[in-house]
């Protein structure tokens, strides 16, 4: 079976020093990576290569997939001046069939004329992750995608994850804490 | 041709013309402030140079 | 399409965003007159180095935060990330603060110009002039506010402004010419040529410093 | 860059020899103007400046097509190197014409097309400068810069054009001065040899200039540690 990601060798360097080198890795259908290390290793910028946001300095890298890539990073790309409503239509998921359902589980369904900017970090992160629980992708990488979460919430999490890889979905996810996937690691 | 064209120290400095006007005082300046930036670009420059190599010994 | 949708959705909600340069327009015109002694003959005669020099002013006003404010909360990243294709993306947030801040603008000039010159041809020509140079105006300022994304704008209109100097000698003569009702198309035209270059070239430029911002 | 070293001494000494024999040769033993009368001996000093100043930008430019096409990081830190040192004659360029204006136009500045556009340029200079240094990471910065010198090189020639056809409505009297008397081959001998040895002296500028650059941004390799 074809790898739908394979990296092969990959380095980078910033201002000539450098993050991480020879990191090689091939990811099939329905298989996790979680990826491991302190913090500035450079899990970040990894996984920014594999999005294709930064190039490496060696090493190449292809992605097999005709879908977009769903990307969970640091930023949760949401508009502080708009309301829950407008910020799903912007991420273009605003009519799809699973979104009421996400939204009572986060108990956000009452609240959704409710301007970003008044919500909690966590209640912001879950609105980010519906760009996650609503992906049209077979690549989902996620960047400590735990912060913040409560421990309902993240079990929620790994629960969808791991329906989305028996569903023959590629996760590419780092963190702190260990999450309750099926996945080899890689530590850099 | 190669016959310089004033008399005295002075009357160089002073560089006055035909018309009267004492030019002296422009074309020197000028020159005083050309060989200001150039020297103090590569005194500057030098300078950098031994600073920097000095900070990686 | 769904794009230009959605940058039109932002910038409507955020009011300070399109009302703030509006305003500031508005109240350079208004402040201009002040400062004159009120006969129409010397009011008329440096009308029109305030209206560009506000219409300038404003559009960098406007520019401000075009890709700083996405860039800080991650939406250029997921931008990047999608198969849009990023310098359309670009393309269209230019358009849409055209159509927001510089067609009003456009608007409110020709009006003043009307209210203060007196002349109702001048406010019908000096329209499309306005129009046409409020949207380079935005397309320059924007390249430069790239350039200089996270560094604060002043820097990226140091860097941008001596290029649109140029452009305000041609508006100086686009004046005379319609002053003396000499070849007022021909600026036109000329003025048309520099945006249908500059509104291809900009955003391929720019979409190449955001990828480099966003590594 | 060692071979650029060996030849540095003697680059730098012939041309301050044909400077400062040139420069001696237009202030002492060329005849007087007949119009301008003793202020045209500024010519020597002016003209490689303002010559200099524009072949710079030029240089820049190369310089940042190369390193956007082939990526060669030389040819950035050349760019980098260039800046100061064209901001620097440019302002002599702007300074010797302002002075030299006094005495001939009576008025040390003049809304002329040249002088605007190389006003302009030295303002464009102190912006590259300026946007270089405000990014600690030196990639992008790069990028940047080179998009800059290439995206300011096709408006200069645009600025050019069209603050002359600005400033010969407006001030069609400057004009006239500023274009130089049909100058004689006895002027003219000097002011070739000035523009020669200036030019060779801004070049050991840069070549000293991109050596602190290379120096600056190479200085974990261990060839730089050898060679300091």
């Amino acid at each position: 079976m074809q790898p739908i990601i394979r990296a092969h060798n990959l380095s980078y360097k910033i201002n000539d020093k450098k993050l991480f080198q020879g990191i090689t890795f091939d990811l099939v259908k329905g298989k996790a990576l979680h990826i491991k290390g302190e913090n500035g290793s450079g899990k970040t910028t990894l996984l920014k290569i594999v999005c294709g946001l930064t190039k490496p300095t060696k090493g190449d890298l292809t992605t097999n997939t005709n879908k977009e890539i769903c990307f969970i990073g640091h930023k949760n790309a949401l508009k502080q001046y708009l309301s829950i409503e407008d910020n799903l239509t912007l991420m273009n998921v605003g009519n799809h069939q699973d979104i009421q359902k996400y939204l009572s589980i986060f108990n956000l369904d009452k609240s959704l004329d409710v301007n970003i900017a008044n919500l909690s970090f966590g209640q912001q992160k879950k609105i980010a992750l519906l760009r996650l629980f609503l992906n049209n992708s077979d690549l989902l990488i996620l960047d400590e995608p735990c912060v913040g979460l409560d421990m309902n919430a993240q079990k929620i999490l790994v629960e969808f994850l791991n329906e989305e890889l028996l569903n023959g979905k590629v996760v590419l996810f780092s963190s702190h804490i260990s999450l309750d996937i099926v996945s080899d690691s890689l530590s850099i | 041709m190669f016959d310089i064209k004033f008399n005295s120290l002075s009357e160089a400095l002073l560089m006055q013309s035909q018309n009267g006007q004492n030019h002296g005082i422009y074309v020197w300046s000028v020159v005083l402030i050309v060989t200001l930036c150039i020297s103090i670009s590569f005194v500057f420059y030098k300078y950098k140079i031994k600073e920097i190599s000095k900070k990686i010994k | 399409m769904n794009i230009i949708r959605f940058e039109f959705l932002k910038l409507l909600k955020k009011s300070r965003g399109w009302l703030g340069p509006i305003l500031v327009f508005t109240l350079i015109m208004i402040a201009y007159p002040l400062t004159v002694e009120l006969t129409d003959i010397e009011l008329g005669q440096s009308f029109f180095s305030i209206l560009w020099i506000a219409a300038l002013l404003v559009m960098m006003l406007a520019t401000e935060d075009i890709f700083l404010e996405d860039f800080n909360d991650g939406s250029l990243e997921q931008y990047a990330i999608s198969q849009n294709n990023l310098s359309f993306v670009i393309g269209s947030k230019i358009f849409i603060y055209w159509l927001v801040i510089g067609l009003p603008i456009s608007a409110l000039g020709s009006i003043f110009c009307f209210g203060i010159i007196n002349q109702h041809n001048f406010s019908f020509q000096i329209f499309p002039v306005l129009l046409i140079s409020t949207y380079i105006f935005l397309n320059v300022f924007s390249f430069g506010n790239a350039l200089s994304l996270t560094k604060g704008s002043i820097l990226g209109i140091l860097v941008t402004l001596p290029m649109l100097l140029p452009l305000l000698i041609i508006l100086g003569k686009v004046v005379i010419a319609i002053n003396f009702d000499l070849n007022y198309s021909g600026f036109l035209f000329l003025l048309l040529g520099i945006l249908s270059i500059i509104i291809v070239i900009i955003p391929m430029i720019t979409s190449y410093i955001i990828r480099a911002h966003l590594e | 860059m060692f071979q650029v070293n060996r030849a540095y001494p003697y680059i730098f000494y012939l041309s301050l020899a044909i400077y400062l024999f040139s420069l001696f040769w237009g202030l002492f033993l060329t005849p007087e103007d007949f119009v301008q009368g003793n202020s045209y001996r500024i010519i020597y000093l002016h003209v490689p400046a303002s010559f200099i100043s524009q072949s710079l930008y030029l240089a820049m430019a190369i310089a940042s097509a190369v390193y956007l096409i082939w990526k060669v990081k030389l040819s950035v830190y050349l760019v980098r190197s260039i800046a100061p040192i064209g901001a620097m004659t440019t302002f002599i360029a702007l300074i010797s014409g302002s002075i030299w204006g006094i005495p001939t136009w009576g008025t040390w500045w003049v809304w002329d097309a040249r002088i605007v556009s190389t006003l302009i340029l030295f303002i464009m200079y102190l912006g590259l400068i300026s946007l270089h240094d405000s990014f600690n990471n030196y990639e992008k910065a790069d990028k940047f810069l080179s998009i800059l010198v290439l995206v300011g090189s096709v408006n200069i020639p645009i600025i050019k054009m069209s603050v002359e056809w600005w400033s010969t409505l407006h001030q069609p009297a400057s004009i006239t001065l500023s274009e130089k008397p049909a100058i004689d081959l006895v002027m003219l001998y000097p002011l070739f040899g000035s523009i020669i040895g200036f030019t060779g002296l801004i070049a050991c500028l840069v070549i000293l200039s991109s050596k602190l650059q290379i120096i600056k941004r190479e200085k974990n390799k261990s060839w730089v540690k050898d060679y300091v």
